[in-house]
């Protein structure tokens, strides 16, 4: 990097400038914001834990629109970073283009998968609905009134991965147990229907549907809209009778307050996924190509209990156990639309 | 000197056109009830309303439990009598309200139909319905103080998202519902004490003034927001008002469990309601805050103080914007994330002309917003083949239709808008 | 006895204008002391300062022999000053009551307002000084005599002793002025001071004990009633001699211009302004229409001009019939207008004076050809009417706005006459304007009239009317009540009939050649 | 007063010459007064995004917390840091371009210049969203819905984009844009209609038609315009190479002949605006509607063509996006540039070459921005504080004045404001 010219010798602060080049990793967020506590934070994660782990430097830009992309991720080619983490399936065009156009800088992208492989692009994507059957079947199991919820931000598909999931897990109880659990906001026939907010910030709209659909009979939710759902989270402390699942990180992390409602969390392991990419760069490992979580390879699974454990009885979770083994065996098959390899 | 008051002929008001357009509107929407509702359901469907809603114990009421296709042919028959009525003789002035009528009719069938065979919980919608037009008729009470003043206010939605953004920050660090409220009060006021000056003393174009506010809260809440609130959770985690039974009141089946078991910022929805449309129209100060919106000049020159009285409504317009804006994180959903006013409160001030620059029209308006969203949440809910997109377009549609002079043209304050120039 | 009100050298400075210099006048209980000037000389601006509207640059004010400092109209108020304003100062949507209370309501506990109390005081006082209204009735509904009689009433209420009335007569007929004299001197009987402001030479005489003539922010003299006539007063206003009357050829008629059939036309409201309306104008005459403001002449012009849609009846200029046309086609057959508000209607402040000189023709050749303008073109025209109607200004790319207000009209003027014209249609060309830019526009329109260009002139002045008219029509409540012969008939009668009063029911004389309604 | 009037008239007229002869120099001196106020706001406005940056530092809390010293230094270097980061982001870093072009590196040299010119590239959609507010101003309309004349725009042009092939460059591309005018247009068309006919206040109209806009693209990426084989992301399909507006370089530079594009319809503005009938009927209507009636003008159909033609540009603006930059549509189009343009109209005085300095303006603010936000880490929002206060300054010259002590200039010198009330005019 050119140093910058001496003519403001106070703005030279010691910390600014550190002798020995560091690994530096940058990230370009889509239109959610680096605080989307989705997978744009969840990415974030990933390289704030390989900043401290293994020293490298991260730095983060936001996109404020579409023609961002393409335009932050010249500022990180001129910055030279040694690793450009981009997320989400909006940024695909743009990293494929800029990835195309240098191929001497090395690139990892959530949620997309590009077929055929870009050698300087590690796709991350991640089998959501394996983990969301196991909190359906964990639902279905623990409702009270019969009926649970769902509901997401948009309908694309890093998105209702987890509602058809979650739905056939409900689905599949039913067909182990002979019940008759409901699922509200999604049907695994209509896959062009189903409950959205259309906004992944509007909380207020996440807190309205969480009580409308408490209103209709559901006591678990499982919201997939990103902050949306702490709306929601919000609602169902307020009527004091309920419980959520969270998505992407483990809630009870992320949102503490909110523990006593949170019955588990479907993990989107883009943290470790990005992680490894990372720690794969730095030593001169990268290949380009296609990383997928899985809930054999642990890249999605289900969160800890933590204090709900004790609702979670031990024949329960030894059943969630048999259903694990069931997705890996592949006895049991989720919808094909949702494949992601 | 009786000599010149000059008795002018009045041409005919209902126009025959009118009578006759609305008519046919009342047939064919009885005409859609048949078609799309009636002859489109099962003979044996039961649709089930229920009533309460949900996690409350108290003012419980019985479901309503209807036959699906005898209830649609009633309100088939209904709306057509009045469509051959308005036809044959018509409503004159009542036409506007007996369109109501229709309308919500005809909405109601159609709830009746999308629930044919299942159960809605329409209790609970109400109730939504309720708490989803808190923060737009907040927004459109603060524009009526404004505008009835003479101060066009665009920036409420600004006030409003400022204040739910210092109620977060200031309500989590102090863990304190008043101070968080009070903060947010604050922010707003100052925001509208900004509008104030630059609007009143600087003269500059309202709506101009009004978009530097909007411009600038977008700006502000969301730099604070990435720059702090996101960073440091203990920065946004204020507290929320609980839900508030009123004595007694909460207890009516029905009613109760929708407008008296509700949190405080429902309760100031009503207050404020009452108090702004008896302190307008009934009191001094009523009288006086309007004379400046009307004719400044003739205030003025009867001693009343334009500059003082506009501040003065500007600013009270600013604390109850800051109470919508409390609403979103103090009395919603406990949180701050950026633009999470959403448009509320432009939607407010098309709620405001909506209700004819009144509070209680403000109210109303604002009401069937809320209910346009409620329903809409519903409906995907129980799994309508309507594009959900579809379903939040509803409430702009019908306002765009409602200013077109369905309803009629509003009365908007004379001196709307304009700079007063003292010399 | 000491006055019961003096002002002493007031001062007032305006950003460029002086509008008061060193004015002293005193006031002394129960009489009329009458404010003469012209337009502009600072007769408003003085009051305003004693109403506490505008601070006075310098000055005092004495009330009852004690200096007051008045910073607003509630220290006027306090000080027993009120005030009738040049610009009535009503809220059309509120009650009378309302309008009447308001800045001193009558209200029961907590701030409640107390209409009935109000409205019984209201009663009272219309009671007491015959000034007949309805508490309860929305302003709005009210003639503008109504409303002036709430205006004073307004001052009654607030038990005010000094009254000021600023040109209150411009929107009454001779008649209804009358009333309102009596009115005064009732109040005055009543320990009552009143100021009064005015420039009809005529009403003074009548009505005034005392007469300042103000010039230029100067009160130039002061005399009574008993020493001075109507040219003295002129004089003493203007400054100069006057020529009060113009001298003007006998009419050279030709063919019908404007003809008008049973026309009906209505108001904003929806309500018959314009009621079955017959009337003919010839080229080469002027026809004045008299009538007290608000009877229809405003939109009688409107549906002439093609600014709004008649409900009946029919318009045809040089025999095309133009009932439903737009102003552009009107415009186009030779019809100039010049519109009774010419900051609302006829000119765009904003735009500098060569784009106003092109306003309605700036789409013809040669200013344009197809959708370009030829601007150097335009820059020519302004330059030629502004030497031509002497306007001044700096140059032709001055806003109009920053112009006066009687330049101002000479650029619309300039703009109308100088296309070549068959029909003009003046609505008060001369409101608001000092002598000198009247008697130049006066010329003009003569000088039309001289060339053959048929003339309608709509003016609330009967002066204005009597000067320029050949015949004079009479609009009172939409309808045209009286045609007549403008040399034959006097002023009086004219002020009668725009009263809505037949001279000759009463007089019987033998006047009724000027009276035969062919209209 | 007569007297003085002939003085006055003499003196006049020699005025009148002198204007005629000195005429340039009197307008220079006009363009100066209209440019001081604005470079003043700008000043200022930095100067209190300067105060807001020192005020949420942590370091220079910490600095202060050491010694007033530590804390002065530490105020100073953010402001240096973030504002040199903020130039180097906007006209690039003139170390960098010396030495890249010493290296003589094609690669290089294009990174080091590129800043420059993508501020330029950020510039194009403010000067078509700039000109469709101003546009509006000059009619007398408030356009608030120049955000959903953008999106609609987007769309249109996108699907003449993807779906018409094999179509040669030169007529591809110009009818993907005129596709793009129209959509804007339509959604112009609507609100200016409603007004025209039924005097609903455009302001609220234009607001409701950015939700129904938002909704619909929404619907349409999701369903009828989803990429195809792509699961159902809200994304649409590439658009032909022979829609794309050219860019002139290789990458990283996106320079493309939108920018110029851009330019000429400013001018076409300006030439509408200014120098033909149309335009004089458009300003008039605007200024005085009730004058426009009485010179024989149609307000309503001037209301109309003017809303539309503002939608036209606005949707101008959205196809440039997606024609030049994106190359698809997708949600997130549009970082706020509806709004921003009203705050760019007003700081051109609605005037269309006003319009471009304003947009190169926030162009270079909000491309430098990325760079300072690379660098020091303060939220890019910062660009949005920026405008409002520089907008509050030039709205509001009184202000400005009181600051720098400046006259006020006579009577009208002052710029006027171009901008409806509440509801525009009826
Ligand atoms: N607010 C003001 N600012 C600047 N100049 C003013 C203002 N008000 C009045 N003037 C100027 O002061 C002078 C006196 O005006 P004023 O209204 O007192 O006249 P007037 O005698 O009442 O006239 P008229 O008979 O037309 O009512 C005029 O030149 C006028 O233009
Ligand atoms: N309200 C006002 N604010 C600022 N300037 C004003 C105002 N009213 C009038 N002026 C200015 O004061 C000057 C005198 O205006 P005024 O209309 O009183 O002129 P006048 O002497 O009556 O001339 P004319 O005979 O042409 O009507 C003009 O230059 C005008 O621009
Ligand atoms: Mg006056
Ligand atoms: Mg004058």
């Amino acid at each position: 990097q050119p140093a910058a010219p001496a003519e403001q010798p106070a703005a030279e602060q010691p910390a600014a400038e550190e002798p020995e080049m560091k690994f530096k990793v940058c990230q370009v967020t889509d239109t959610g914001g680096i605080d989307d506590k989705s997978f744009n934070a969840t990415a974030w994660k990933g390289a704030e834990d390989a900043v401290a782990e293994l020293g490298v430097e991260a730095k983060y830009l936001e996109s404020q629109e579409v023609a961002d992309y393409e335009k932050n991720l010249n500022a990180f080619i001129e910055e030279k970073c040694d690793l450009i983490i981009t997320v989400g399936f909006l940024l695909g065009d743009a990293t494929k283009a800029s990835a195309e156009a240098n191929p001497d800088f090395e690139y990892t992208i959530v949620d997309v998968s590009y077929d055929p492989v870009i050698p300087n692009v590690v796709g991350q994507v991640f089998q959501t609905d394996e983990a969301a059957f196991l909190a359906g079947y964990l639902a279905a199991a623990t409702t009270q009134t019969g009926k649970v919820g769902t509901f997401g931000g948009l309908p694309i598909p890093p998105v209702t991965i987890f509602m058809d999931g979650f739905a056939r897990g409900v689905m599949y109880y039913n067909e182990v147990k002979g019940t008759n659990v409901e699922v509200l906001g999604w049907d695994i026939n209509d896959p062009e229907g189903g409950l959205f907010t259309m906004s992944f910030d509007d909380q207020t709209k996440g807190k309205e549907f969480g009580i409308q659909l408490m209103d209709e009979g559901a006591d678990i939710i499982m919201p997939v809209a990103g902050p949306v759902g702490l709306g929601t989270a919000a609602a169902i402390t307020e009527r004091g009778s309920g419980y959520i699942i969270g998505v992407d990180a483990d809630w009870v992390l992320t949102n503490p307050d909110y523990a006593p409602i949170i019955l588990t969390s479907v993990l989107k392991k883009m943290d470790v996924t990005t992680f490894n990419v990372i720690k794969d760069a730095m030593e001169g490992n990268f290949t380009g190509g296609i990383t997928a979580g899985t809930i054999e390879n642990g890249g999605v699974d289900l969160a800890p209990f933590h204090e709900l454990d004790g609702m979670v009885s031990d024949e329960l979770k030894a059943e969630l156990e048999d259903v694990r083994a069931k997705l890996i065996d592949g006895t049991i098959t989720l919808s094909d639309a949702f494949k992601v390899q | 000197m009786a000599s010149t008051i000059i008795q002018r002929k009045k041409i005919e008001t209902v126009s025959p056109t009118r009578k006759l357009v609305m008519g046919i509107v009342f047939v064919v929407i009885s005409g859609l009830i048949l078609l799309f509702f009636a002859l489109n359901s099962e003979a044996e469907w039961i649709t089930t309303f229920v009533m309460n809603p949900g996690g409350l114990e108290r003012g419980l009421a019985g479901d309503w439990v209807l036959p699906t296709s005898l209830t649609l042919y009633v309100l088939v028959g209904l709306t057509l009598g009045m469509g051959i009525y308005q036809l044959l003789r018509g409503f004159g002035k009542q036409t506007n309200a007996i369109l109501g009528v229709v309308v919500a009719l005809f909405v109601f069938a159609f709830l009746t139909w999308a629930a044919g065979g299942k159960s809605l919980n329409l209790g609970g919608m109400l109730s939504s319905a309720v708490l989803l037009s808190v923060p737009i008729t907040l927004g459109a009470f603060s524009g009526v103080l404004c505008e009835r003043a003479g101060v066009v206010n665009i920036a409420i939605e600004g006030m409003m998202l400022m204040a739910s953004m210092v109620g977060a920050l200031v309500g989590s660090i102090t863990q304190s519902l008043i101070i968080g409220l009070l903060a947010s009060i604050a922010a707003s006021v100052l925001l509208a004490l900004v509008h104030a000056v630059l609007s009143i003393k600087y003269k500059i174009n309202q709506i101009i003034s009004g978009t530097v506010i909007n411009i600038f809260s977008a700006g502000m809440t969301s730099y604070i927001s990435a720059k702090f609130l996101q960073r440091y959770e203990y920065l946004n985690g204020p507290p929320i008002f609980p839900r508030f039974p009123i004595p007694l009141l909460a207890d009516i089946p029905i009613i109760g469990p929708i407008l008296f078991n509700q949190n405080i910022f429902v309760y100031a929805m009503f207050i404020l309601l009452i108090v702004l449309q008896v302190a307008l129209f009934r009191t001094r100060w009523g009288l006086r805050l309007r004379s400046v919106g009307e004719h400044p000049k003739a205030a003025d020159t009867l001693g009343i103080n334009v500059f003082r009285t506009r501040y003065m409504a500007v600013l009270l317009g600013g604390v109850v914007a800051g109470i919508g804006g409390a609403f979103f994180t103090l009395g919603s959903v406990g949180r701050f994330d950026e633009m999470m006013t959403a448009g509320k409160g432009y939607i407010g001030l098309a709620a405001m002309v909506f209700g004819n620059w009144t509070p209680i029209g403000s109210f109303g308006a604002g009401m069937l917003f809320g209910f346009a969203d409620s329903i809409a949440t519903k409906l995907s809910i129980l799994g309508t083949t309507i594009p959900p997109q579809f379903m939040s377009m509803a409430p702009y549609i019908t306002t765009m239709i409602v200013l077109a002079g369905i309803v009629g043209k509003g009365q908007m304050p004379a001196a709307d808008g304009e700079p007063y120039e003292k010399e | 006895m000491t006055p019961v009100l003096e002002l002493k050298g007031i001062t007032k400075q305006f950003p460029g204008v002086l509008a008061n210099d060193h004015i002293d006048l005193t006031l002394n209980k129960g009489e009329i002391l009458v404010l003469l000037g012209e337009n502009g000389a600072g007769k408003t601006t003085l009051m305003n300062i004693l109403y506490g509207l505008y601070q006075p640059t310098e000055g005092e004010i004495w009330v009852e022999g004690k200096k007051i400092e008045v910073h607003s109209p509630t220290d006027a108020i306090n000080a027993g000053i009120g005030m009738v304003h040049q610009h009535f100062m009503l809220i059309p949507v509120f009650t009378v009551t309302e309008n009447v209370m308001l800045g001193d309501e009558s209200t029961k506990a907590g701030g409640f307002l107390d209409p009935e109390t109000a409205a019984q005081k209201i009663r009272h006082i219309s009671n007491q000084y015959n000034l007949a209204v309805e508490p309860s009735a929305y302003v709005k509904d009210l003639p503008v005599g109504v409303q002036q009689r709430v205006e004073i009433i307004k001052l009654l209420y607030r038990e005010a002793d000094i009254l000021i009335f600023d040109e209150p007569t411009a929107v009454l007929t001779p008649q209804e002025a009358d009333e309102l004299f009596v009115i005064m001197r009732e109040l005055v009987n009543q320990g009552k001071s009143i100021i009064f402001i005015t420039h009809k030479l005529r009403e003074i005489l009548d009505v005034s004990d005392r007469i300042m003539v103000v010039r230029r922010g100067k009160i130039v003299g002061e005399t009574t009633p008993q020493e001075a006539d109507q040219n003295k007063l002129a004089a003493m206003m203007v400054g100069r001699e006057v020529q009060l009357d113009l001298e003007k050829s006998p009419a050279q008629l030709g063919e019908t211009v404007l003809s008008v059939t049973d026309l009906t036309v209505t108001d904003d409201q929806k309500q018959i302004t314009v009621d079955n309306v017959s009337l003919t104008v010839q080229s080469g005459e002027i026809l004045g229409i008299a009538g007290v403001q608000g009877n229809g002449q405003t939109e009688l012009v409107e549906a002439i001009t093609g600014l709004r849609n008649p409900i009946d009846g029919k318009i045809e200029i040089l025999g095309n019939n133009i009932t439903h046309a737009t102003p552009r086609q009107v415009t186009e057959l030779g019809v100039a207008h010049v519109p009774e508000d010419r900051q609302r209607d006829g000119l765009v402040l904003s735009f500098p004076i060569y784009e106003n000189l092109v306003l309605n023709t700036y789409y013809q050749e040669p200013y344009a050809k197809g959708v370009n303008l030829y601007y150097d073109r335009i820059y020519k025209n302004a330059d030629q009417l502004i030497e031509d109607f002497d306007v001044r200004t700096p140059g032709a790319s001055t806003p109009v706005g920053s112009l006066s207000g009687g330049n101002q009209q000479k650029v619309i003027i300039a703009r109308e006459l100088s296309r070549p014209i068959k029909f003009l249609v003046a609505s008060q060309p001369t409101r608001g304007l000092d002598v000198g830019s009247i008697e130049y526009i006066h010329n003009r329109i003569v000088k039309k009239r001289d060339d053959g260009c048929a003339v309608m002139l709509v003016s609330p002045e009967l002066d204005e009317i009597m000067k320029l008219s050949d015949r004079i029509a009479v609009m009172y409540r939409g309808k045209i009540i009286a045609v007549l012969d403008a040399n034959k008939v006097t002023k009086e009668e004219v002020g009668l009939w725009m009263a809505g009063i037949n001279p000759n029911d009463s007089k019987n004389n033998n006047r009724e050649s000027a009276n035969n309604q062919k209209i | 007063m007569t007297q003085d009037n002939e003085n006055k008239h003499n003196f006049n007229k020699l005025n009148h010459v002198a204007e005629e002869v000195l005429a340039d120099s009197t307008k220079k001196k006009s363009i100066w007064q209209t440019m001081l106020i604005p470079a003043l706001a700008i000043l200022t406005g930095l100067i209190l995004g300067a105060v807001i940056i020192i005020s949420t530092s942590e370091e220079v809390y910490t600095g202060f917390q050491q010694s007033f010293g530590a804390g002065l230094s530490a105020s100073w270097s953010a402001v240096a840091n973030s504002y040199s980061s903020l130039f180097k982001g906007a006209f690039g870093d003139p170390a960098y371009i010396i030495e890249s072009l010493r290296s003589g590196d094609a690669l290089e040299i294009r990174r080091a210049l590129n800043p420059f010119l993508e501020s330029l590239v950020v510039a194009t959609p403010y000067i078509f969203a700039g000109l469709a507010v101003a546009l509006g101003f000059r009619a007398g309309l408030f356009n608030i819905g120049v955000e959903g004349q953008l999106f609609m725009g987007a769309i249109a042009a996108t699907y003449v984009g993807y779906s018409i092939k094999g179509l040669p460059g030169f007529i591809h591309m110009p009818l993907a844009l005129l596709a793009g005018a129209a959509g804007g247009a339509i959604w112009g068309f609507v609100p200016g209609w409603l007004k025209a006919k039924t005097g609903g206040h455009e302001v609220i109209n234009t607001i409701m038609m950015n939700w129904i806009a938002f909704r619909l693209t929404e619907w349409l990426l999701t369903g009828p315009m989803t990429r195809p084989n792509a699961g159902r992301i809200p994304v649409s399909p590439i658009i032909e190479k022979s829609a794309e507006i050219p860019q002139f370089f290789k990458a990283p530079i996106r320079f493309h002949l939108g920018f110029f594009i851009a330019l000429a319809v400013a001018y076409l503005i300006y030439w509408l605006l200014f120098k033909t009938t149309w335009g004089f009927n458009l300003r008039t209507v605007g200024a005085n509607p009730r004058a426009a009636k009485y010179a024989g003008m149609n307000i309503a159909r001037n209301t109309i063509m003017a809303m539309t033609i503002s939608g036209a540009l606005a949707g101008l603006a959205g196809a440039n996006q997606v024609l030049a930059i994106n190359r698809s549509m997708a949600i997130g189009l549009s970082s706020g540039y509806g709004f921003d343009s009203i705050a760019l109209a007003l700081l051109g005085n609605s005037h269309p070459f006003g319009v471009i300095l304003g947009a190169l303006f926030f162009g270079v603010l909000r491309n430098g921005a990325t760079k300072m936000m690379v660098t020091t880490a303060i939220p890019i929002d910062i660009i949005s504080i920026l405008q409002a206060l520089i907008l509050m300054f030039v709205a509001a010259p009184a202000i400005i004045r009181a600051i720098y002590r400046i006259r006020k200039p006579k009577a009208g010198d002052e710029a006027v404001v171009f901008a409806g009330s509440w509801g525009g005019n009826k």
